[in-house]
C-alpha cells in the first residue's frame, strides 16, 4: 500500500523551508516594508504547524522540541524587558534605545531590532504551544480518514 | 464610467468589502456547523485584511492575515476537533439580551456618525494629531522607512512589550491548563487537615454532581471530560458527518 | 480595459514595437486569465456535484491567476516587482493543485460519491477496479 | 554615597517603569525555573521590592508633587507616560502590599490546591497579573490601559481556571468571566477609539485638554464615554454587570479569590475615576448627567440587591462575593455624589474594603486549608477549632457591617455624611438598609461559628486545630488593621483618611 498522501509530503516538505525564509524576510524587513516580529512569529510557527499537519505531531515534535516552548516564550520577554533593562544600566530611561550606540539613530535601529527578535521569540513558541496544547489533546486521527 | 468621475473607485472596492464582511458575520451567528463557522472565520479575515489594504494599512493586514486567516484557522480546527461538529441551538429566550446589546451598541454608534469626521477627511483630529508628528519625526529620529515599525517599537515601545506579555501569559495560560502533552490536570487539591465533610464540590477526579448550579454548566462541554466512550462515538459522528456532505 | 490599452497603442505614436507587443500580450493573458476565472465561477455555482465544482474551482485558481499573473508580469517588464510576482506564481503553481488534491482526496476517503448521471457508481468502480 | 541612598535615589525617578518591570521580566524568569520553592521565593521578593518601590514613590508624591516618567525617553503625547499621582499612588501601595500578603498566604495555601510541577508557571502568572494591574493603574497614556488591562485579564482568566483542581466548576467560572472580560476589554477599547477620532491623541492629560477646550466634545465623545463606562463597569462588577464575579470568585483557587477580590476590581474603579473625573470633566453635561443617574442608580441598586442576594447564599465565598457586588455600590455612590467629600469618602471606602475583603477571604481559604469546607452550615463550632482564624474573621466581618471602631465604620460615616451634604437622604437609608442585610449575611456565619456544635469525627469532638502562621500572619495584619484605621490607631485611620482627600482633591483638580 503506498502512501496516499505522497503529494501533500513532497510539497510542504519543499515549502516548508521556504515558509521559514519568508518569516525571517518579514522579520528583518520589518524596517523597510510591512511587518515586523508578530507576523513573522506567526509566519514561522505556521511553517511548524503545516510540518505537524503533514508528517504528524510526533514528527513535528522532534523538529521542535516541547521543551523550548517555556524557553522560548520567557525569552522572548526577556529579551524586550532586557533590551529595557540595558538602557537603564547605560543611564536612560526605559527602553530609550537611543544610549545603546553613539549615534542615537543607530541606537534606535540596535533597539528595534533587538526588541522584534524578541516579539519574534514569544510570538512563535506561543502558536506553536496552543498548537500542541490542542493537538496533543485530540484522538489520533486516522491515516485515511482526513 | 461616469460613476467613478462621481464616487472614487476606492469607495467602491470599500463598501463591496464592508457588505462582504457583513454577509459574512452574518452567516457565523447564523451557522450551526463549527467547521462552516472556523472557514468562514478566515473568510472574514481575509476579507478585512483585503479591505485593509485598500485603507492603506499594509502592516495592519499583513497581521490579520497572517493571524486572522492563517494561524487562528488552524487553531481553531485543533481545537474544533476536541468538541461537536455542530453547536447547540440557542433557545430564543437567551439570544435577547445579547440581541439588545448588539442593538444598543449599534445604535449608540449610529447616533455618534453625525459628529464624526468625514471619510478620509484630512482635517480630522485623528490624522492632524500625533500621526503626523509621527511621519514628521521618524525620519528625523529613527531613520527607518516604515514609520508603523517605528511607532510600534519605539515611540510606543511600552505598549508593545505589553502585548508580547499578553502573548507570553495566553502561552502561561495554555501550558497550566492543557499542558503540551494534552495532559489536563488529574490532580486533586486535598486540604491539609482532616476533611469534616465529604467535598460538595466536585473535582479533578470525580464526575459531576448535578446541583442547582452545574445543571446549567454542564451544557457547555468544557466541564465534562469526555470519557474513551464518547470519544468513540463522537468520532462515529464525525465520519458520519463527513459521509453526508 | 482592453479599449484603453487599444487607444492607448494607437495614440501614443511613439512606441517601440516590441512595447506594443508586451502590451497586446499581457493584455491577452490578462484578458484569457479572466475568462478561466469568470468560467470557473460559473462552474463552482452551476455544476452538479461536488468534484466538478472541485474541477472548476481548481481552474480558477491555477490557469485563472497564473495567467493574470503572467500578464502582469509582462506589463512590469524587468523589475523587482515581476520578480516578487515570479515567486507567487511559482508557489501558486505548487500549492493550489495540491490543495485541489488534498480537498479531492479527503472527500473521497470520507466516502463522498460522485454523481454520475446514468451511469451507476458501483459499474464505475467495478470498472476501475 | 552609600549603595542604598543611589538605590532610593533612582527608585524615585526610574521607580515607576521599574515598578512593572521588575514583576514582568521576574514573571518569565519564573515560567523557565523548574524549582518551585525559588519560585515562590522570588515571588516573595518581587512584591516585597515592589511595595517599598510603591511606598517610596507614594512618600514622594504624598510630600511633593505628582511623577511624570517618559518611557523610551519620548515625551507624551507621541511616547507613553507614567503618572504617579494622588489619585494612583495608594492604590499602587495597596495593590503591592495585598500582593505581599497574598504571597506569603499562598505559600501554604499551594501546597494543598496547586499540582506541584504548576506551581512555578502559577507563580509567574500571579506575578503577571499584579504587574498588569500596577501597569493599568500607573500609566497615563489611554490605550496602554488597555494593553495592561489585557496583560491582567488573561492572566487572571489562567489562574482562576486553576481551581479546577479544587472544584471542576471553576473552569466553566473561568470561561464566563473570560467571555464577559473580553466583551468588556471590547467596549473599552471601542469607547477609546472613539475618543482618538475625537481628539487625535492617546495621552490622557492632552485627551483631557482637548475635550476640556471643545467643551466636553461632541456626540462621537459622548459615545465614546459610554463605551469606556460599560466597558469599565464589567471589570468592576458594577450592579447589572457583576454575574460573573460570584462564581469566579467562589471557583478560583483561594488565594487568587484573595488577590483580587482586594484589588483588581478596584483598579478598575481607579480607571473609572480617572476616566471620569481627569480625562473628562464632571462640568461637562453628559457626564454630570451619568454620574448622576447612571452611577448613583447602578449604586443603589446594586447595594440593595447584591446584599439581599448574598443571604440567599449557601457558599461562604459567595456570600462574600455578592457582598463585594454591593460595596462597590458604596464606592460608586461616593462617586456619584461627586463632591469632594463624597469622592473621598468612596475613596476611602475603596481603600477600607480591600482590606476588609482581604481579611475575610484569607480566613476563609485558612478553613478550607484546614476542613475543606466552604459552606456556611458546614462553619458550626469552628470557633472552638480554629479560634485564631475564626476571631480575624469575625474581625473582618464586624469591620464589613461597619460596627464602631472598624475601617468599614469610618469609610460608611462619612459616606452617610457625604449623602446628607447633598440632602440625599434616601441614599442614606439605602446605605443603613444595606449595612443591616450586611448584619444577617455576617451575623449568620458568626453566629454558626461560635454557637453551633463542632464537627465530630469518629464520635469524639475535633480537638484545636489552627491554621498555619503563615495564613495567620496576613490575615491578622488585615483585621488589626481595619481596627488600626477605625480607632486611628498610630496615626494610620489618619492617613487613610487624608490619602483619599487628596485624592479627591487631585479627582476636582485642585491639586498638581
Amino acid at each position: 500500500m503506498h502512501d496516499p498522501h505522497v503529494i501533500l509530503k513532497v510539497i510542504s516538505k519543499f515549502l516548508v523551508p521556504f515558509i521559514a525564509l519568508f518569516a525571517f524576510y518579514v522579520q528583518f524587513h520589518g524596517d523597510f516594508g510591512p511587518g515586523g516580529g508578530f507576523q513573522a512569529g506567526v509566519i514561522l510557527a505556521a511553517a511548524v504547524i503545516l510540518y505537524a499537519l503533514i508528517f504528524g505531531l510526533d514528527a513535528a515534535k522532534k523538529a521542535f522540541p516541547p521543551s523550548w516552548i517555556r524557553i522560548g516564550m520567557s525569552l522572548g520577554v526577556l529579551l524586550y524587558g532586557g533590551t529595557g533593562v540595558l538602557t537603564w544600566i547605560l543611564g536612560g530611561d526605559f527602553l530609550s534605545y537611543g544610549v545603546l550606540a553613539h549615534d542615537p539613530t543607530h541606537g534606535q535601529h540596535y533597539g528595534i531590532i533587538a526588541v522584534e527578535l524578541g516579539v519574534l521569540c514569544s510570538v512563535t513558541t506561543v502558536m506553536i504551544a496552543i498548537f500542541y496544547a490542542f493537538g496533543s489533546r485530540q484522538p489520533e486521527v486516522n491515516e485515511d480518514n482526513w | 464610467m461616469l460613476l467613478s468621475y462621481v464616487v472614487s473607485p476606492t469607495i467602491i472596492l470599500d463598501v463591496a468589502l464592508m457588505a462582504i464582511l457583513i454577509i459574512v458575520a452574518f452567516s457565523i451567528v447564523r451557522m450551526r456547523s463549527l467547521f462552516a463557522i472556523v472557514m468562514l472565520q478566515g473568510v472574514y479575515s481575509l476579507v478585512s485584511a483585503a479591505w485593509f489594504v485598500s485603507l492603506d494599512a499594509v502592516d495592519v493586514a499583513f497581521t490579520e492575515a497572517a493571524v486572522g486567516a492563517g494561524v487562528s484557522t488552524v487553531l481553531m480546527l485543533a481545537a474544533m476537533l476536541l468538541a461537536n461538529r455542530k453547536s447547540d441551538p440557542v433557545p430564543i429566550s437567551k439570544q435577547i439580551a445579547p440581541l439588545l446589546v448588539v442593538l444598543i451598541a449599534g445604535l449608540a454608534m449610529f447616533y455618534a456618525i453625525g459628529d464624526m469626521p468625514a471619510y478620509g477627511d484630512v482635517n480630522s483630529p485623528a490624522n492632524t494629531g500625533v500621526g503626523m508628528d509621527y511621519i514628521e519625526r521618524t525620519t528625523k529620529e529613527i531613520h527607518i522607512p516604515n514609520v508603523v515599525t517605528a511607532v510600534l517599537a519605539s515611540y510606543r515601545g511600552y505598549d508593545t512589550f505589553g502585548e508580547a506579555v499578553v502573548i507570553f501569559s495566553a502561552g502561561l495560560g495554555v501550558l497550566l491548563l492543557l499542558g503540551l502533552n494534552g495532559n489536563a490536570g488529574r490532580w486533586t487539591a486535598r486540604p491539609t487537615g482532616r476533611q469534616i465533610y465529604p467535598p460538595i464540590a466536585p473535582s479533578a477526579n470525580s464526575r459531576l454532581i448535578a446541583s442547582r448550579d452545574n445543571i446549567k454548566l454542564s451544557k457547555g462541554s468544557i466541564i465534562e471530560k469526555p470519557s474513551s466512550v464518547n470519544l468513540r462515538k463522537s468520532k462515529n459522528n464525525r465520519l458520519k458527518d463527513k459521509g453526508n456532505n | 480595459m482592453i479599449i484603453a490599452f487599444l487607444s492607448a497603442v494607437v495614440l501614443d505614436s511613439n512606441l517601440v514595437w516590441t512595447e506594443i507587443l508586451q502590451i497586446c500580450l499581457s493584455c491577452l493573458a490578462i484578458a484569457s486569465g479572466l475568462f478561466f476565472v469568470l468560467a470557473g465561477s460559473i462552474g463552482v455555482l452551476r455544476f452538479p456535484d461536488f468534484y466538478t465544482r472541485l474541477h472548476a474551482a481548481g481552474m480558477t485558481d491555477t490557469l485563472g491567476a497564473e495567467l493574470i499573473l503572467i500578464g502582469l508580469i509582462l506589463q512590469s517588464g524587468f523589475t523587482q516587482t515581476s520578480l516578487k510576482l515570479l515567486m507567487i506564481g511559482f508557489f501558486l503553481l505548487l500549492t493550489s493543485p495540491t490543495a485541489t488534491h488534498a480537498i479531492a482526496h479527503s472527500a473521497h476517503t470520507a466516502n463522498l460519491k460522485p454523481k454520475l448521471g446514468k451511469h451507476s457508481f458501483s459499474k464505475v468502480q467495478r470498472d476501475r477496479s | 554615597m552609600n549603595l542604598m541612598s543611589i538605590f532610593s535615589q533612582w527608585i524615585i525617578e526610574q521607580g515607576p517603569a521599574f515598578l512593572i518591570v521588575l514583576p514582568l521580566l521576574m514573571g518569565a524568569v519564573t515560567a523557565v525555573i523548574p524549582n518551585k520553592g525559588m519560585a515562590w521565593w522570588i515571588t516573595f521578593f518581587v512584591t516585597i521590592i515592589c511595595t517599598y518601590t510603591a511606598f517610596s514613590l507614594f512618600q514622594h508624591v504624598y510630600f511633593d508633587s505628582f511623577l511624570l516618567y517618559t518611557m523610551g525617553g519620548w515625551n507624551p503625547p507621541h511616547g507613553i507616560s507614567l503618572i504617579v499621582d494622588g489619585l494612583s499612588a495608594p492604590i499602587l501601595l495597596l495593590i503591592s502590599v495585598m500582593a505581599v500578603l497574598t504571597v506569603i498566604y499562598a505559600l501554604p495555601a499551594s501546597i494543598s490546591e496547586i499540582e506541584p510541577k504548576k506551581r512555578a508557571p502559577f507563580y509567574a502568572a500571579f506575578l503577571i497579573c499584579f504587574a498588569g494591574l500596577m501597569g493599568m493603574v500607573i500609566t497615563g497614556d489611554a490605550f496602554n490601559v488597555f494593553v495592561f488591562l489585557e496583560v491582567s485579564s488573561i492572566s487572571t482568566y489562567a489562574l482562576v481556571a486553576m481551581g479546577a483542581a479544587r472544584d471542576r466548576r471553576s473552569l466553566a467560572a473561568a470561561y464566563n468571566y473570560l467571555i464577559m472580560g473580553s466583551i468588556g476589554a471590547t467596549f473599552f477599547v471601542i469607547g477609546l477609539g472613539f475618543l482618538f477620532m475625537e481628539t487625535g491623541t492617546l495621552n490622557m492629560a492632552e485627551m483631557s485638554d482637548i475635550l476640556s477646550e471643545l467643551d466636553g466634545g461632541s456626540r462621537v465623545s459622548k459615545v465614546g464615554y459610554g463605551f469606556i463606562i460599560v466597558g469599565l463597569g464589567l471589570k468592576i462588577a458594577m450592579f447589572p454587570l457583576h454575574t460573573w464575579l460570584p462564581r469566579a470568585y467562589a471557583y478560583a483557587p483561594t488565594k487568587i479569590t484573595i488577590f483580587l477580590a482586594s484589588t483588581a476590581t478596584k483598579a478598575a474603579i481607579y480607571l473609572l475615576l480617572r476616566f471620569t473625573f481627569t480625562v473628562f470633566d464632571p462640568s461637562f453635561d453628559y457626564i454630570a448627567i451619568m454620574l448622576k443617574y447612571l452611577i448613583m442608580g447602578v449604586a443603589i441598586v446594586g447595594m440593595a440587591f447584591a446584599s439581599f442576594q448574598a443571604i440567599f447564599q449557601s457558599d461562604v465565598r459567595r456570600v462574600l462575593a455578592y457582598s463585594s457586588v454591593a460595596q462597590v455600590g458604596y464606592i460608586l455612590l461616593g462617586i456619584g455624589i461627586a463632591t469632594s467629600s463624597g469622592l473621598a469618602a468612596g475613596y476611602l471606602h475603596l481603600l477600607n474594603h480591600a482590606v476588609i475583603k482581604g481579611c475575610l477571604f484569607i480566613s476563609v481559604g485558612a478553613f478550607w486549608y484546614r476542613f475543606g469546607i466552604t459552606r456556611v452550615n458546614d462553619f458550626s463550632g469552628l470557633f472552638k477549632t480554629m479560634p485564631l482564624t475564626m476571631g480575624a474573621f469575625t474581625l473582618g466581618g464586624l469591620s464589613l457591617i461597619g460596627v464602631p471602631f472598624t475601617a468599614g465604620f469610618v469609610s460608611k460615616v462619612k459616606l452617610i455624611l457625604a449623602a446628607a451634604e447633598q440632602d440625599m437622604w434616601w441614599a442614606v437609608l439605602v446605605i443603613v438598609f444595606s449595612s443591616v442585610l450586611a448584619i444577617v449575611y455576617i451575623g449568620r456565619i458568626i453566629l454558626f461559628a461560635y454557637f453551633g456544635t463542632p464537627p465530630k469525627i469518629n464520635g469524639s469532638i475535633l480537638v484545636k486545630n489552627e491554621a498555619p502562621l503563615m495564613m495567620l500572619f496576613p490575615m491578622w495584619t488585615l483585621g488589626l488593621m481595619s481596627i488600626a484605621i477605625g480607632v486611628n490607631a498610630f496615626g494610620i485611620g489618619d492617613s487613610f483618611v487624608s490619602a483619599s482627600e487628596i485624592a479627591a482633591s487631585v479627582l476636582l483638580g485642585e491639586r498638581g
